[in-house]
């Protein structure tokens, strides 16, 4: 490092700085846009964060302040448009400022704010206020209040408002104090309607409101800055005012724009005491209007009452006349059910009584047809049976008998032929060897001592051959034999 | 079966039986020698479950008719 | 077998008896000596049989009967 | 049902089981030995509904009549 | 054997007998001395036989007849 | 629905009611079970939008009378 | 033995006198001497025998015809 370059200290840098900005910009007025980031007050001087962001990242931050001596005009200028500075330096708000850029030597940079510009918050407000509309009418809310009957005559009051509060004691005041009417019964809902939790607080007012005996609910506040009316606005307490089903009426001090209650609500009145005035006015005009005669005061009441409790007659009339029908229809159901089951009852009997019938014919038709079938077995059975002893009868045994009969002649004759063969047989023998036949013919028979030679085993040479012929009996000698 | 026995029977139970005598005539499983107490028994069963028919048509007529001239 | 032997006979019996006779004539065993006995008594049984039939189915045309006006 | 039961029962009810009682009767679930009961049963949801639509019609008049001089 | 024995004689037994000298016969056991004996037997039975069958059947006959109107 | 709800019942709601009733009549949605009940209700209803009316009259009249001088 | 004794003898004795002859014949048992008388023997034998068969060829014929017409 060169120690030759030019040095200067912190405070001289600083002091060129703030001479350079002083002179750049102290009598430069510039408008800015950027959103409050964090605001506090001390002594009167409002020190604010302000940022610049773009898609949730910051792309610039600096201090911002309105000195006590500015406040008072800046107040000024935003009191014209009904906001306070209270109002604008919230936390988040988008507002557009003009600015002086002031350089210090020991705090840096900071804007000091000269003007805040009122159209932007206000037209936020009014961005709000037509969304919410649009909301209301899209789910058909905005006419419903002002469908409601809001009778001539309306002594009981609820009064949803600030106890103590200006636009509250306007309000009651001008009901207990005034020359028409007097004679009203209020019921007091209390609500703080500048607390954190107001919108929630008049919504649950106006809710449970709805649910006593009272003729109309007042919904009072007295003035404030837009900002402060601006909770007026909000959905949920418009939801709360359309779906009652009593008439509103609102009393909110506001010189300029309306709030979208008022839009919603029965009735809207500039302020408080206007409202307690339609009430007390509308029952002096009633009576000033029947005032001039009695009857007529008593015709036009009747008028009025019969056109109402006519709706009633007709929806008792109804009732009466569909119980009667429900009655006798549910009678004639009932008898019809009962004749139903009455018939029922008759076709199961007959129909048992008809099975039963059946079934003991056909038992009986079975047990005919058995025996009809065992006698034409037994018949069958009989039948063949003597078929068969008049077959053995007169077939099979006769035969068999002639059979026999047959087989003992042919036997018979066998044995007679056999026996007649045998001795013809026998005969023809004897013939062979009777003697005399065989000397008949020319044969003639030799002997040795009686006996026939063949029979003869010792030596025959010498001995003596007796020889028996026809006409002579041989006596010789054996000389040789030939073999 | 005596004929308290059948007096006592049920309807389901008679009619059953009926039923039952005339499938073994169906399938001869009746000899004749039983063949007229069967056909006796199915007849007091028959009679038996037109007595329990009449009975209850007559029950049912008194209760229809206690109810008529209402 | 006498005359009330038979009488005596169930129905089955006797169609039985008579249905042996006449397997035995079939078969040959029975003699020429024995048949009129054995026709005899076939005859009879099967009388016997016809009668219970015509009794059996009398009795029932009668239980019938006294149904039918029912 | 005991009577007590029948007189606790609603009129809805009843006629549910009434037209209960005439569906078994049409496909015959109901036994012949059980039919005298459901008759009995019937007559007595039958009457039980009678009872029912009167004592209404009476109360309904009672309340219209006291209603009337109105 | 007499007429009067024969006479006498069973169906079955007459029949067999006549076999008996038909198949001795056969056998050669009788001796033209007896053959005419036999012979004459053997028709005697034959006839009794006849007799008989004819006799059986005239009484079969009856049975059926006396049956038959039945 | 109590008395003393009805009573604290505003008129248009009580009318209302009354109407819903009124329509579930003429649909016959309500049941005989529940018909006393509801004519009761109707009736109630009825009676306090008639009490209403009345009374509405009534403060009307003593208005009036309190304004006759005038 | 004389033609008378022959004469008297039954078929079987007479038979058997003839077969014992003819056996003595076939086995040269008789001497030259009786032989003449022996063969003569024998043929009266079987004459006599001859004539019986005659006659009961004959008497059977004629029990058999008095059957055959039957």
């Amino acid at each position: 490092m060169k120690n030759d370059t030019k040095t200067y200290t912190l405070t001289q840098l600083h002091t060129s700085i703030e001479n350079w900005v002083r002179e750049s910009f102290s009598t430069k007025e510039i408008w800015i846009t950027c959103q409050i980031a964090k605001s506090n007050e001390k002594n009167g001087h409002y020190y604010l964060e302000l940022v610049d962001s773009k898609e949730g990242t910051r792309t610039a931050q600096a201090k911002g302040m309105i000195w006590r001596t500015n406040y008072g005009s800046i107040q000024k200028t935003l009191q014209d448009y009904g906001l306070n500075v209270s109002d604008v330096l919230k936390v988040g708000l988008e507002i557009r400022i003009s600015v002086t850029v002031s350089f210090h030597k020991v705090f840096g940079m900071s804007l000091v704010i000269n003007t805040v510009d009122p159209s932007t918050i206000l037209g936020d407000i009014e961005k709000q206020k037509v969304a919410t509309r649009k909301k209301l009418q899209t789910e058909g809310l905005m006419d419903l209040q002002s469908n409601l009957y809001f009778g001539p005559i309306n002594k009981r009051i609820a009064l949803i408002g600030s106890p103590n509060t200006s636009g509250f004691e306007d309000f009651t005041t001008e009901l207990r104090k005034n020359a028409v009417y007097t004679n009203f019964i209020v019921k007091i809902f209390p609500v703080g309607v500048q607390s954190q939790g107001a919108v929630m607080e008049i919504a649950n007012a106006i809710n449970e409101a709805s649910g006593y005996d009272v003729d109309a609910i007042a919904i009072v506040r007295g003035g404030g800055s837009k900002m402060d009316l601006h909770i007026f606005n909000h959905y949920t307490i418009c939801e709360a005012v359309s779906s009652c089903n009593i008439p509103i009426i609102t009393g909110i001090g506001h010189e300029t724009d309306s709030c979208l209650i008022d839009e919603v609500s029965h009735a809207s009145m500039k302020t408080p005491t206007a409202a307690a005035e339609l009430f007390y006015m509308r029952i002096g005009m009633f009576l000033a209007a029947i005032s001039d005669s009695n009857k007529q005061i008593q015709i036009q009441v009747r008028g009025l009452l019969a056109q109402t409790s006519g709706e009633l007659q007709f929806y008792s009339g109804i009732l009466y006349a569909r119980v009667d029908e429900i009655l006798q229809a549910n009678k004639e159901a009932l008898q019809q059910v009962v004749q139903n089951l009455q018939y029922e009852f008759n076709v199961f009997i007959s129909s048992s009584k008809e099975r039963l019938n059946d079934q003991l014919y056909y038992l009986q038709q079975s047990a005919i047809d058995h025996i009809r079938n065992e006698q034409s077995f037994i018949d069958t059975t009989i039948g063949v049976f003597f078929n068969n002893v008049h077959g053995l009868l007169s077939e099979q045994a006769p035969e068999e008998l002639a059979r026999q009969k047959d087989l003992l002649r042919i036997r018979l004759s066998f044995v007679l032929g056999t026996t007649r063969d045998f001795l013809n047989f026998t005969r023809q023998k004897l013939g062979l060897v009777d003697p005399t036949r065989l000397f008949e013919r020319g044969y003639t028979i030799s002997t040795v001592k009686g006996e026939d030679l063949n029979k003869l085993n010792e030596k025959l040479i010498d001995q003596e051959l007796t020889t028996y012929s026809e006409k002579y009996t041989l006596i010789s000698t054996i000389k040789a034999i030939k073999k | 079966m005596t004929k308290q026995e059948i007096k006592n029977l049920k309807y389901d139970v008679a009619l059953e039986l009926l039923k039952e005598i005339s499938q073994k005539l169906e399938n001869k499983e009746i000899s004749i020698d039983d063949l007229t107490d069967q056909v006796q028994l199915a007849n007091q069963l028959a009679d038996h479950c037109k007595g329990k028919l009449k009975a209850t048509e007559d029950e049912i007529k008194k209760i229809i008719q206690t109810d008529a001239p209402d």
